[in-house]
């Protein structure tokens, strides 16, 4: 049956990444305004020392941020991950001060994976929306840490602090970090088959089960990886802090900000379209801004007033194209 | 078609309940190499169900399943695709926002060998999908097409190229041609008989008879889960069939058509409307007549319906109802100057699926006609016409979505009528719809004719166009390429609609 | 075909009390309750003393009423993470508004609030329908924008206090009934618009398009209005539930936190789906008591304050779980062509 | 490169800060005594300038750091999350504003984010300050930070310490001992013997607030109140009344309440009132609402406080330290308690309810008007 010919949709990475090129419009359009404003007030916003700053912000936020990738590609997302930064924060200083470096690191990525693996099958098998889930995770998690930590505890050798305080030239050892990761993450979204499912299974989940797609086992590694994310942020923020906090993770939020540096990333909150391309960019744009108003002593209050509308604008452009959508759905047509 | 005797598959005493409700009963059937062997049954009968149970989507209760002659259990769908099972679902299984090549390889990706089996081999996925794509002739677009920019029917090519990926000696096709239209029906047959030569074997699930007959060897009836037989063609009818599945007579003929005197006043008149989608559109229908509304597949018959209904407004033109000029800019305009549209899209677009039946027979109603506005019309008024509908619901606080096709379909139709139109639009109002409820809603729509109301019926079923139609609009190219009258041949519609010969 | 019965004496069979036809939709999270004030009956034989339950039901009020309004907005397919934001808003705006007008009438402050509450909601509806952005992200941003803009103002502090008259509400009893008090009636008052709201067109209107919105737009449904109304109801409902939280204790900067979840879970505890299209409101409200019922046996077993929240989460999940409450995403894709239904 | 402090500094915060909330081993009985017998002290400095006030110092030269204005001060905040924060906050940019050699006043706010604060400490002490105030989000977690920014600038450090003492100075006050003493010896004192007290706490786990309370527990222990119960109520004024009167009512009323904070305390008055049952002797802080709910009301209550003239301290100490002139290395200010004999001198008539009246604000310009007043 023939119809006529439909031009190839570009390269499949540019397509999966949804609005990408939006993003870093918008990340650059975000730096220059800074840059004026910035110079305006007889500063200069665009010094190495500067940009490093803004990176080094980036990296909690950015390694949680990627994990949530994961999860909402997948039709899910993540409520519990603040409160996984602070326990993997807390257990990999607690076990470098008796066991290690690398028993520390391992165990927080251990307990990472097993809150990861307890939010995929109350999702998976017992069928709990993944808000409700991962909100009743967060909770279990917090009554933990609250029940027995009182403060900062353990201690990390100082050979571990490098992670968090040492650069490469000018650039933070911690912004490699996030790098790799990203890297590791796209190449697990665009390349492997799990990345493929996870896509299908945000997509539509019965599709994917017809189709043959192990559903269950993909949401539940999605969620496992986004744990793991989570749980390196721990792992960061101790070594940054030199100890863990039990409200390392949660006085930044990470748990609504990394959602909303996901879909400022252009990814659906829906799920199955999107990528960690924007993420990054979301992040980036986030982290900016911060810095933009610190160079501009603005009141720390108002930041947040601008960070909300600046999140629900940029989503609503991206959502111009989610219109086109519902039109066409309105069509029932293809 | 040259078949051995040896079944490729052989189903015995498959019996499947879903919560406590029998959907399958010691169903037996077999289907012989080359075969085309269809299923037929009301809505509900239970065809899609035996054909998941063959797929692996569904878990028998109890029942043997054999390939060659060897048992096998199928816990998953893709332990029966590498069991050489193909299926293309009644729904629809693509991803809209992956590529051909994605949705293809979907589930069975390709890896490369040593270290590369991490990887999805992407250049060998997309070569596969061409060559398969060039297999079944469809050559118009490229594997890294995202799907959501095909046609309807070039996602149906997609879907069958899908199920064939998998080296698939058992091809399950269910209502393959429920979204399709005549001319590429037509192409689907070429595709199934070259198949067949290839000694596939194919399970067909249609509602359309002809193509039964056209089609298939053999033919097992489901009635309520249970085979009330299987015979060849050849050696039967569409009476006997339909007795089989109805398990009653059934008149073989469309209600007749209005009588000259029958018909009333110019109900709709456009002329030369059209929007980025139709142009120069000129029509006149009359109260009491029945328009049907012949045309390829995106030739712009749902546009057009769409248009008079506001969901898509005309942009040029003009139009008129009962020689008042109306140009409806929203449905919502549209329901209140009388005009009602039945979408082709049931599910997605005509029914709230988890509300009752009541609800959603109410709708209207409730959404266009707040407080005074529906004086007299109302809950009563509304249980009444799902009686004269004779919908089997159950009970009206039963939600739609457990209903079967042609009940919802009724629903839908109650839902407009409550609200007193006097233009019904009618966008494939039978598609997937069961021979008996076909013969309903045809008996039905020609009373509301009778009674004075004005239809615009768009179908891609020519007999069906053919037998209800006081007149045949043939679209093409998103324009109006000619105007039959009453009972024209289907090869000249055929030929309109194709552009292959255009109208004096 | 399916089923039997024609719908004639189906309606006939249909002609079973209304309380009873509802009960049925809340009949889950009734159980929960009934368990639980159980609970509490046998851990403090006096909680049913007329005068605590009273208490308990003031309590409860705000929560309740927050529910009310979120199942407007999920039941319509969306989510309302601003209702927290919007009560501290609420609280610390009226006590500026007396701060900077010393002798304003506290009618004017109630209908102040009520008017911005309504107006946050407008705002948040056109964002997340005109704007198609999802109500998410849309009342995220509401939520924070909120957050920033009041402390900005008030430069983390809030200035004035609440008159008496003005915390009557939230505070004191019915002149003549002391037994009862106010909070209890503004409850009843919201509770019983609830659910006349959702017996109504537009209420039902509001469910449909929740399940399917195109269908509904195409029935007639002005579908980006009506969710606004969604929306618009939540706002009001957070700033009445901002009067009685200001009433009952005074000026707090953070009033409201926390409100927005436990708002969303007590809905979803009712048995309501996210994603739109079904549960009832009187089970929305009973899940808030539910909750609300959890917090207080938690305090009476003298449950650690840590642990408390760990319960809570626990009890949820499984709750929910049992329930067997679990969220369908949009059933099936609609923009494709159709297929007939399985 | 490396930002660590080349000693390396790595946080002893480890030993024994986990464990369970309700047992106090955050005790620490030198501390205790030390706190107890510096409420005693006679403070170094002028009488009515209690923020200039030193409690047995040590002074240490610093004539290394000085240098002639005029000078760029840098300021690298945990926050404004709380009212007490913000009031500080106003006071001391009030003090700033007094010295027109403060050329340039730079602020970072981390908005309660160690991980920022850190970024903070590094980016100021990259930027070109004479001298760096800190008032760190955490002790343990921006010791490696601020150990660092001593290598490159004089630190002053207040509220909340560090865990080096490479700063020029530590500016505060008493401490959190003898905070909850004080309450708790004032119910001791007033409170009939064999009396029911009710402990509000805000939330385990943060450790001025465990000192408090540790205190406070010594205290009964020693005295002959019992303790009825210790609820959490995560400073919400609601959760405080219902608490307050859910006692009420199962115990027919308390006969005292101790709380590590004030600013719910007329919550708890106002539980008592809406009982009608009269409100026992209570413990509050220094902030406005409270001071005018005792007043008016008539209560029997104390108002120990946690000083925000605190935050005047560090510029004066930082103007001191930059003009070479030796300041206290641990400069401990004065912690007054309110009482009824001197609630009059501190109740300022119309502040805002979550003013605090510790503010030693009085005289700075534009004073009330720019606390709200
Ligand atoms: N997953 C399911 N859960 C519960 N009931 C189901 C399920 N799938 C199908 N059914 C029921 O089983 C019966 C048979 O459904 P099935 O889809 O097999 O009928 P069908 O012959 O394919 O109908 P149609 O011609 O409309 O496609 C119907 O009553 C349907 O409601
Ligand atoms: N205005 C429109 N915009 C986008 N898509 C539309 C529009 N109208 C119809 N469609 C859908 O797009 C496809 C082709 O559009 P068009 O309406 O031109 O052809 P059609 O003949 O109506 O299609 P069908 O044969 O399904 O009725 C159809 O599936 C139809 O449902
Ligand atoms: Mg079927
Ligand atoms: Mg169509």
């Amino acid at each position: 049956m023939t119809a006529p010919s439909v031009a190839p949709a570009g390269r499949p990475r540019l397509r999966l990444g949804g609005p990408v090129g939006v993003v870093y419009l918008a990340l650059v359009g975000v730096y220059l305004v800074g840059w004026l404003a910035v110079a305006a007030r007889g500063g200069d916003f665009v010094t190495v020392g500067n940009t490093v700053t803004i990176l080094q912000n980036s990296v909690a936020l950015g390694l949680v941020a990627v994990g949530q990738t994961y999860v909402i590609l997948a039709g899910s997302l993540d409520l519990s991950v603040a409160y996984l930064v602070s326990l993997t924060s807390l257990v990999t200083a607690q076990t470098m001060q008796t066991a290690g470096v690398v028993p520390g690191v391992l165990a927080a990525l251990a307990v990472a994976a097993v809150v990861g693996l307890g939010n995929g099958l109350v999702v998976t098998r017992l069928g709990v929306n993944a808000f409700i889930a991962t909100l009743g995770m967060a909770l279990i998690l917090r009554g933990y840490l609250e029940h027995n930590y009182t403060g900062p505890a353990g201690a990390v050798p100082t050979s571990f602090q490098h992670l968090g305080y040492d650069r490469v030239g000018p650039v933070p050892v911690s912004v490699f970090l996030l790098a790799a990761t990203v890297a590791v993450t796209w190449f697990v979204l665009r390349r492997t088959r799990l990345g493929h499912h996870i896509y299908a299974v945000g997509g539509d989940e019965e599709v994917a089960r017809l189709s043959g797609v192990p559903t269950t086992r993909t949401r539940v590694t999605a969620h496992v990886l986004c744990a793991l994310c989570a749980g390196l942020a721990g792992v960061f923020l101790a070594s940054r802090l030199g100890a863990g906090a039990p409200w390392a993770g949660t006085e930044a939020q990470y748990d609504l900000v990394s959602i909303a540096a996901v879909v400022l990333g252009g990814t659906l909150l829906a799920g199955g379209r999107g990528g960690v391309a924007g993420t990054v960019g979301g992040v980036l744009i986030l982290a900016t801004l911060d810095n933009v108003f610190d160079q501009l002593a603005v009141d720390p209050f108002f930041k947040n007033v601008v960070r909300g509308v600046v999140i629900v604008v940029a989503v609503a452009l991206y959502a111009r194209r989610g219109v086109d959508a519902r039109r066409r759905r309105m069509r029932g047509g293809s | 078609m040259n078949h051995s005797r040896t079944p490729v598959l052989t189903v015995r005493g498959m019996s499947k309940s879903f919560v406590g409700i029998r959907v399958l009963t010691e169903v037996d059937l077999d289907l012989a190499r080359g075969e085309v062997h269809a299923v037929v049954g009301e809505n509900g009968a239970g065809k899609s169900t035996l054909m998941k149970v063959v797929a692996g989507v569904h878990q028998p209760d109890s029942g043997r399943l054999e390939i060659d002659g060897v048992p096998h259990r199928f816990p998953d769908p893709a332990s029966a695709r590498d069991a050489g099972i193909g299926i293309i679902h009644q729904e629809l299984t693509l991803l809209p926002d992956r590529s051909v090549a994605e949705n293809v390889f979907l589930g069975r990706e390709p890896v490369g060998r040593g270290v590369r089996r991490l990887l999805v081999d992407r250049a060998a996925m997309v070569d596969r999908t061409r060559a398969l794509l060039a297999e079944v002739g469809a050559v118009s677009f490229d594997p890294d097409t995202l799907v959501r920019r095909l046609s309807v029917a070039q996602q149906q090519v997609v879907e069958i190229v899908k199920a064939l990926a998998g080296d698939a000696r058992i091809l399950v096709m269910d209502e393959p041609t429920a979204p399709l239209a005549e001319h590429e029906v037509g192409l689907l047959y070429d595709l199934v008989r070259r198949l067949t030569a290839r000694g596939i074997a194919i399970l067909y699930i249609s509602h359309r008879m002809r193509e039964i007959f056209d089609l298939a060897d053999r033919v097992t009836v489901l009635k309520d889960g249970r085979v009330t037989g299987t015979l060849a063609t050849r050696d039967t009818n569409r009476g006997e069939l339909v007795r089989l599945m109805v398990g009653r007579e059934l008149r073989d003929y469309y209600p007749p058509l209005a009588a000259p005197g029958d018909l009333g006043e110019v109900r709709l008149a456009v002329r030369g409307a059209g929007n980025d989608r139709l142009r120069d559109i000129t029509v006149e229908v009359r109260a009491g007549e029945v328009v049907g509304v012949a045309g390829l597949q995106g030739s712009g018959r749902t546009s057009f319906a769409r248009a008079l209904f506001g969901a898509d407004p005309f942009t040029t033109g003009e139009m008129r109802l009962d020689g008042r000029p109306v140009r409806p800019t929203s449905p919502r305009a549209a329901i209140r100057a009388g005009i009602a549209l039945v979408t082709e899209d049931r599910k997605g677009q005509g029914l709230v699926l988890r509300q009752s039946v009541r609800d959603n027979a109410l709708l209207v109603l409730r959404a266009a006609f707040a407080g005074r506005r529906r004086a007299g019309v109302g809950p009563v008024a509304v249980t009444e016409l799902l009686t004269r509908l004779d919908v089997r619901a159950g009970a009206s606080d039963r939600e739609v979505r457990f209903l079967s096709g042609g009940n919802q379909q009724k629903v839908v139709l109650a839902k407009w009528l409550a609200a007193r139109p006097r233009l019904l639009v009618l966008d494939e109002p039978t598609r997937g719809v069961d021979v008996g409820a076909k013969a309903a809603i045809h008996e039905f729509v020609r009373d509301l004719a009778r009674q004075g109301l004005a239809v615009v019926m768009v179908s891609s079923e020519l007999p069906e166009l053919i037998g209800m139609s006081d007149r045949v609009l043939v679209f093409r190219d998103g324009t109006i390429s000619g105007e039959l009258p009453a009972r024209p041949s289907e090869e000249r519609i055929m030929r309109l609609s194709t552009g292959a010969e255009v109208a004096a | 075909m399916t089923g039997t019965g024609r719908v004639s004496d189906a309606a006939h069979r249909r002609r079973i009390p209304a309380p009873l036809a509802g009960l049925r939709a809340v009949a889950p999270v009734l159980v929960l309750l009934v368990a639980l004030l159980v609970a509490l009956a046998v851990v403090d034989p006096g909680f049913f003393d007329p005068e605590r339950l009273l208490a308990f039901l003031r309590r409860s009020a705000p929560l309740v009423i927050l529910a009310a309004g979120q199942y407007l907005v999920i039941v319509s397919g969306g989510f309302d993470l601003s209702v927290g934001a919007v009560v501290t808003t609420g609280v610390v705006v009226a006590a500026e508004l007396f701060n900077l007008a010393p002798g304003l009438p506290w009618l004017v402050v109630v209908a102040v609030l009520l008017l911005g509450g309504l107006l946050v909601g407008v705002v948040n509806g056109i964002v997340s329908t005109v704007f198609a952005v999802p109500s998410f992200i849309a009342t995220l941003g509401m939520m924070l924008v909120l957050q920033g803009a009041v402390f900005f103002w008030t430069q983390g502090a809030p200035r004035g206090y609440l008159p008496e008259d003005y915390r009557m509400l939230g505070r004191s009893a019915v002149p003549g009934a002391e037994w009862l008090p106010w909070a209890v009636v503004v409850l009843a008052v919201v509770g019983l618009a609830a659910v006349l709201f959702m017996r109504s067109d537009t209420g039902r209107t509001l469910v449909a398009t929740g399940d399917n919105d195109v269908a509904a737009g195409l029935a007639g449904v002005r579908v980006a209005r009506l969710r606004t109304l969604a929306f618009a109801l939540s706002g009001v409902a957070a700033a009445v539930a901002a009067i009685l939280v200001g009433g009952f204790t005074g000026v707090s900067a953070q009033a409201g936190s926390g409100y927005e979840f436990q708002a969303i879970t007590a809905v979803v505890l009712g048995g309501v789906a996210l994603g739109g299209g079904r549960g009832s409101v009187v089970a929305a409200m009973a899940g808030a008591f539910s909750l609300q019922a959890l917090f207080t046996l938690l305090t009476l077993l003298g449950v650690s304050g840590a642990w408390e929240s760990a319960v809570q989460g626990v009890i949820v999940i499984t709750a929910v779980a049992v329930g067997g409450i679990s969220w369908s995403r949009r059933s099936r894709r609609t923009h494709q062509p159709v297929r007939e239904p399985v | 490169a490396s930002d660590l402090p080349d000693a390396g500094a790595g946080p002893s915060a480890g030993d024994g800060t986990e464990a369970d909330a309700t047992d106090s081993e955050f005790f620490d009985q030198a501390e205790y005594d030390r706190q107890l017998a510096l409420r005693d002290a006679v403070p170094d400095g002028p009488a009515d300038r209690p923020w200039e006030q030193a409690l047995d110092p040590e002074y240490v030269p610093t004539e290394e750091y000085r240098q002639d204005g005029p000078y760029h001060l840098c300021f690298s905040n945990a926050g404004l999350f709380n009212p007490w924060r913000s009031v500080g906050w106003r006071t001391m940019r009030a003090e700033v504003d007094l010295h027109p050699e403060i050329a340039e006043f730079t602020v970072l706010d981390a908005q309660g984010q160690d991980d920022k604060q850190i970024s903070d400490i590094q980016s100021l002490t990259g930027q070109d300050c004479d001298l760096l105030i800190v008032s760190p989000n955490t002790t343990a977690t921006l010791t490696p930070a601020v150990a660092a920014a001593c290598e490159r600038l004089p630190v002053i450090v207040f509220d909340r310490g560090v865990d080096t003492d490479c700063p020029v100075t530590f500016i505060s006050p008493i401490g959190g001992y003898a905070y909850g003493a004080a309450g708790a010896e004032f119910l001791a004192e007033t409170v009939e013997p064999g009396g029911q007290v009710l402990a509000l706490r805000i939330s385990p786990g943060v450790d001025v607030l465990e000192h408090r309370w540790a205190a406070a527990e010594r205290v009964f222990e020693d005295s002959d109140l019992e303790v009825v119960g210790v609820q959490f109520t995560e400073d919400d004024p609601a959760t405080v009344k219902n608490t307050v009167s859910d006692y009420i009512q199962r115990f027919g009323g308390l006969d005292g309440v101790w709380m590590d904070a004030g600013a719910t305390a007329v919550a708890a008055v106002e539980a008592f009132e809406d009982a009608g049952v009269p409100v026992p002797p209570i413990t509050g802080e220094d902030q406005q609402d409270f001071l005018q709910a005792w007043d008016e009301r008539g209560l029997t209550a104390v108002a120990p406080g946690y000083p925000t003239f605190q935050w005047r301290t560090p510029v004066l100490a930082a103007l001191r330290v930059l003009g070479g002139q030796e300041v206290p290395e641990r400069w401990v200010l004065p912690q007054p308690v309110i009482t009824q004999d001197t609630l009059d001198d501190y109740l300022q008539p119309d502040m805002p309810p979550q003013h605090y009246a510790l503010c030693g604000c009085e005289d700075l310009p534009d004073f009330p008007a720019a606390w709200g007043g």
